[in-house]
């Protein structure tokens, strides 16, 4: 068979579902209370698991950032409810608050959570392509998280090597003291990796082979989309990292010398086998906050998602291009400088791809019925935020400036732009799009307003002073402030980027008051609160086990809103044609 | 879009023939190890092993007779693993400033 | 309070200079871009009886809108790659002359400067070896050599825009001309252990007669008694590899 | 048998074929290769690299025992054959060939094992550790690697051969298959590289 037939499988003929359809799912339909909550393979409980861990996961997360905040803004005190923070804890703070937050709440939430619920919903399947792998992955991402977290517990302390933990400072206990912290570090990761490489293969075998009779990959819903080339990057970058990160354990517990030049090995090495992975990592956070966003706009402006194609295209070209620009991360790190040179020109041309997926996002409100619900603030407010991330990348990206900005707070302040775009406005607008479809009712609409204004005014209070630190040449990765006193007076700035995470983390209570206390009071949600088009909302909500009595048939896109003619402005993928909804 | 009837049965090449050939490659590289000319012989046996390789992946594995869109996996490996030994080069062989 | 520190070197100006195209160059495009999303946010809010639009963004005349102002930002990006290529090369490549050699050497959590004495050769017996202090005279080419017994350190000194880690095994060369006397912080911009945020030295800018002062006072005192000892030097961190 | 059933069918088992053209099962397999193909071989890459990097290497790998590694290369690739004709047996529905075939890969796959384990000893007993240069780090690290895998492929071939008694999931023979055929590929690279080079 060819190429030709991923992209259009032939359409059955449709038949209605007879009455014994699911038959086939009660075999392996859940009994009893341990199977359905905590070994279930149904994809909705994984995904539900997922979700709630990565975000107890942010909550850490958060904490470890506000404890650095606050010594960063009165460094000669105490942090309250912590204690004092000498330079060791505060490196094994950022490391472990850059690991989690990466690691163990971005993809998690964003790939596990969302991808894991949606993909089979989206496509019309009753399950993942391997139920019982990913039951696997999500367990094997529990074990690595109470490692990670353990690891603050064990003699030594946890890892203070950063996020990025180069060596020889990992490599080697005398330099960094943590006995354990880094081993276990390598292996919370490692373990991390093998849970989404479970995941990501399931995730494109289940999106590219049980697609419902009908749908195209051209018919595909932008999220599903994102979530294969995320996963396809991920399942490719990742390879040589994990071979680096054994490389660097054995250098570590055995005494061999891969990245020690005593010994013949080169620190230089394991840099470049890391961002090879890191940077294509970032998109693989970026792209599925991006698919969030790209369902939620057409759903409250009632118009197609603009130029369908051209998305996809561009999201294929952004990953492509996310495995030639890794070496942004290490203009000065002694690279050749004309390697340098080579990678700063890739690097900027990327802004090209995301730029129309970004620009593609604002057309599709032109001319749009906006109703701007809690999940339509947060998804707008993630492509108004992350173009602050994108741009001040260029600034990075040009090797001549990175000279100057490289490790100063420029670029903490330009990766938490990028970062908290997909991972906190994504997740928020996703969750308060589907929230009615993952338990049964709604959020309420002004506690979810409240969370969107709180946010985002106090993650720019958070971020922006940073970029001033930054281009006064404060360093990141510092513990005491007050050793730069020559470089001008930056305790207003860092002030001022602690109040913002003070009122961030607050913003958040109304949240999770909404999170858990709509679970009891929420509005029962119907099938379709939104009259969205995609499958997931032509099942019940919550959807039962097995997804869809019969199997759904696909007659077009995901984003035919406000076609004209016909009253109703909106025609589920799989409305059989002449019906109206 | 399932047909439950189980696989057509695909094309099975004579796997012993093959075999054979794999073994004609091995000695050969192990001839060739022999080679006066030390960068020829390494490129040569390089060549051999690619042969080799590619012998076992189209017909044991059958990647021969898969769809395009799995053929396209292993070359995108492949690439990557390229653009790897391509941008590491510079600085792993010819240590820049070494 | 200036938004950067004083620009102290000779190509410092070119670097500032890099960085004010680009946030001019994509700041316009930003703007741009905010202010269309917020227009149509307000502008086309949800209205009694109005119906949303049927734009699928199908085929080149709709796709134009944003493929073309694409093309612009493709053009965008290859200015912004040839005005940095500029300066990368006169920064990295095209290194002048050097009137002064300067060796420069981090360790947990010291720097170590390495000064060629009157003779002016480096690796002689007459150099000056200094931690955290080094001297240099303004408006003069130096060729500094940096390298890392331990772990990665980074060689940073913000007003002259200078910036290069220090990686064992490796002998990185670099050159600066700083261009107003004066003293500079030299700090460490790599992750090194415990006091990395600690690990900093002073630049000594001195003018040329300031300079000789200062080589004539150190000429005779034994330098090497004040290098510090590193506190942690495993076996297995023979640095020099690859030297 | 109702559309709906088979497409429950179609997510539990994988002996059908999609429109797609392949089984998701084979689909997923060759994924699964995918990110093993980038995880060896950023590990070869890496020792390619650091080879031509140190030229005295060459004088270091006639240390290894070609002789074992060729002798191992014969015994992978014959074990893969046996293999291959395991998988065309259960086509020609004939399970008891299929299940012999399997138990030729299986003992092959123990010998080269068995042989791997004669050649770190005899190293080791010349003073080659893991410890005793990058040449040798890198060495262990990927026949070590390799070996793994092979031991990971036996038991899958173990558990597969139960099924095949049990007339059940019989396709997981062209699947363990594939992986094991993997495994050899990987030989075939890592044969010329340690052994033959110097
Ligand atoms: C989701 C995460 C994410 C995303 C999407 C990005 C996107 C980009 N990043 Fe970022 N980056 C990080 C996360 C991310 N980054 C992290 C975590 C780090 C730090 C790691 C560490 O060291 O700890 C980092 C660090 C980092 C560096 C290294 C800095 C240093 O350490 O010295 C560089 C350098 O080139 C860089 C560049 C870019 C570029 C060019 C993009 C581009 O993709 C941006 C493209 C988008 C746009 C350009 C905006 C849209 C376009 C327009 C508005 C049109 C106008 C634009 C032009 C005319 C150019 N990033
Ligand atoms: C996704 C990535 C991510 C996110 C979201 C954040 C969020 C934050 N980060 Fe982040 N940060 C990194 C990734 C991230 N960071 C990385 C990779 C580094 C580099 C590490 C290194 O150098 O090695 C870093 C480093 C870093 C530094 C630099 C430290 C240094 O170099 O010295 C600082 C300093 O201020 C900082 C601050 C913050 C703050 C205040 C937030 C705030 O936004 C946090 C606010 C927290 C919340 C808002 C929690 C919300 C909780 C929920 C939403 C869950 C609700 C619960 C339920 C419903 C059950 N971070
Ligand atoms: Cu030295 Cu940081
Ligand atoms: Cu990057």
């Amino acid at each position: 068979m060819s190429e030709a037939n991923i992209l259009d499988p032939p359409l059955d003929p449709p038949q209605a579902a007879p009455p014994t359809a699911h038959a086939g799912a009660h075999d392996d339909a859940p009994h009893g209370f341990w199977s359905t909550y905590f070994f279930s393979t149904d994809h909705k409980h994984i995904a539900k698991q997922y979700l709630l861990t990565g975000l107890c996961m942010a909550v850490i997360g958060g904490l470890l950032a506000h404890v650095m905040r606050m010594h960063l803004a009165f460094p000669d005190r105490a942090v309250p409810g912590f204690g004092e923070v000498p330079a060791g804890t505060y490196n094994a703070l950022i490391t472990m608050h850059g690991t989690i937050m990466i690691f163990f709440v971005a993809m998690p939430v964003l790939l596990g959570g969302f991808g894991n619920f949606l993909i089979p919903l989206m496509i019309g399947a009753r399950d993942m392509a391997f139920p019982r792998l990913n039951m696997m992955s999500y367990w094997t991402f529990l074990v690595s998280c109470v490692i990670l977290i353990g690891s603050f517990f064990v003699p030594g302390g946890a890892s203070p090597a950063g996020w990025t933990a180069y060596p020889p400072l990992s490599a080697n206990v005398a330099y960094s003291g943590a006995a354990w912290g880094v081993p276990l570090w390598i292996a919370a990761v490692a373990l991390e990796f093998v849970a989404f490489l479970m995941g990501g293969i399931n995730f494109i075998t289940t999106a590219i082979n049980l697609r419902a009779p009908g749908m195209k990959m051209f018919d595909l819903p932008m999220m599903v989309w994102m979530q294969l080339v995320a996963s396809v990057i991920f399942l490719f970058s990742v390879g040589p990292l994990v071979a680096g990160a054994v490389l660097l354990l054995l250098d570590r517990v055995a005494g061999t010398g891969f990245y020690n030049p005593g010994a013949g090995g080169d620190p230089l090495l394991y840099q470049h086998l890391f961002w090879f992975f890191g940077h294509p990592e970032v998109y693989v956070i970026l792209l599925p906050g991006l698919g969030i966003v790209a369902e939620i706009l057409p759903v409250f402006a009632r118009k197609p998602l603009f130029g369908y194609r051209m998305v996809v295209y561009a999201t294929l070209a952004t990953g492509v291009l996310s495995f030639i620009v890794w070496a942004h991360h290490q203009f000065v790190s002694g690279i050749d400088p004309r390697l340098a040179s080579a990678f700063s020109i890739t690097t900027i041309l990327i802004s090209v791809p995301v730029a129309i997926t970004m620009f593609a996002f604002v057309a599709t409100l032109w001319k749009g019925a906006i109703e701007l619900k809690a999940a339509m603030l947060f998804a707008i407010g993630m492509v108004g935020v992350f173009f602050w991330g994108g741009v001040t990348g260029i600034i990075n990206g040009s090797a001549a400036a990175d000279i100057y900005v490289h490790d100063t707070y420029f670029v903490v302040a330009h990766f938490h732009y990028a970062l908290i775009p997909p991972v906190f406005f994504s997740l928020f607008a996703g969750i308060y799009y589907w929230y009615p479809k993952m338990f049964g009712r709604r959020l309420n609409e002004t506690l979810g307003k409240i969370h969107f204004w709180g946010t985002f005014l106090f993650v720019n209070v958070t971020f922006m002073p940073m970029f001033g630190l930054g281009l006064r040449g404060y360093p990141r990765r510092t513990y005491d402030p007050r050793v730069f006193a020559h470089l001008g007076d930056l305790h207003p700035l860092q002030l001022a980027a602690t109040l913002g995470t003070i009122g961030l983390l607050l913003s958040q209570i109304p949240f999770v008051i909404n999170f858990f206390g709509s679970l009891k009071w929420g509005a029962v949600a119907g099938k379709n609160p939104w009259r969205a088009n995609t499958l997931e909302w032509s099942v019940p909500s919550p959807p039962g086990h097995g997804n869809f009595d019969g199997t759904p048939v696909v007659y077009r896109g995901p984003y035919e809103y406000s076609l004209p003619g016909g009253d109703a402005d909106w025609l589920p993928q799989d409305l059989a044609p002449g019906r109206t909804p | 879009m399932t047909h439950t009837i189980p696989a057509p049965e695909r094309r099975h090449p004579n796997y012993v023939a093959i075999w054979g050939v794999l073994m004609g490659a091995l000695i050969l590289s192990l001839l060739l190890a022999y080679l006066r000319h030390a960068q020829l012989a390494a490129l040569l046996i390089w060549l051999v092993a690619i042969v080799k390789a590619s012998l076992v992946i189209s017909f044991y594995m059958h990647l021969k007779f898969e769809p395009a869109h799995v053929v396209a996996i292993v070359i995108a490996g492949v690439l990557a693993l390229a653009i790897l030994f391509l941008g590491l080069f510079p600085d792993i062989v010819r240590v820049y400033g070494g | 309070m200036h938004l950067m520190p004083v620009a102290a070197s000779s190509y410092a100006g070119d670097i500032d200079r890099v960085m004010w195209v680009i946030t001019l160059i994509v700041g316009v495009w930003f703007l741009a871009a905010e202010g269309i999303l917020l227009w149509f946010t307000f502008r086309y809010r949800k209205k009694e009886g109005v119906r949303a639009a049927y734009v699928p963004g199908k085929g080149f005349r709709q796709t134009g809108w944003i493929l073309i102002p694409c093309v612009a930002i493709l053009l965008c990006d290859l200015a912004i790659d040839a005005f940095g290529e500029r300066v990368w090369d006169t920064i990295k490549q095209k290194v002048p002359p050097a009137q002064l050699q300067i060796g420069v050497e981090g360790r947990q959590w010291a720097w170590t400067f390495t000064h060629p004495g009157k003779d002016g050769i480096l690796g002689s017996p007459d150099d000056i070896v200094i931690p955290n202090e080094i001297h240099v005279p303004v408006g003069v080419n130096v060729a500094f050599t940096v390298s890392a017994a331990d772990c990665l350190h980074s060689f940073w000194v913000p007003e002259l825009r200078l910036k290069q880690d220090a990686v064992p095994g490796r002998h990185i060369q670099g050159w600066f001309r700083a261009t107003r006397p004066g003293s500079y912080g030299v700090l460490c911009a790599e992750l090194c252990g415990v006091a990395h945020g600690l690990m900093r030295g002073t630049l000594y800018v001195d003018t040329e007669a300031d300079y000789e002062r200062w080589l004539a006072s150190r000429t005779g005192v034994q330098a090497v008694a004040s290098q510090p000892a590193p506190q942690t030097a495993p076996q297995t961190a023979k640095t020099g590899g690859k030297s | 048998m109702s559309r709906a059933a088979a497409h429950a069918a179609a997510t539990r088992r994988d002996d059908v074929i999609r429109s797609t053209g392949i089984s998701t099962g084979r689909l997923a397999i060759w994924w699964f290769l995918g990110s093993e193909i980038v995880i060896f071989g950023g590990l070869i890459v890496c020792y390619v690299l650091f080879r031509l990097r140190h030229p005295e290497w060459g004088a270091l790998a006639r240390h290894t025992v070609t002789p074992a590694g060729a002798f191992n290369t014969l015994v992978l690739l014959t074990s893969s054959l046996f293999m291959v004709l395991a998988h065309a047996a259960v086509e020609h529905g004939d399970l008891k060939r299929a299940s012999r075939h399997m138990l030729g890969t299986i003992a092959l796959g123990g010998v080269f094992l068995g042989v791997k384990a004669f050649e770190y000893g005899h190293e080791m007993s010349m003073g080659f550790t893991p410890v005793s240069g990058l040449f040798w780090s890198f060495y262990y690290a990927l026949t070590g690697l390799h070996a793994l895998h092979v031991t990971g492929g036996l038991f899958a071939i173990l558990a597969v051969r139960q099924m095949v008694a049990r007339r059940s999931d019989t396709h997981r023979v062209e699947l363990v298959g594939i992986y094991w055929h993997f495994v050899d590929v990987v030989w075939i690279f890592l044969f010329p590289l340690l052994y033959l080079s110097n």
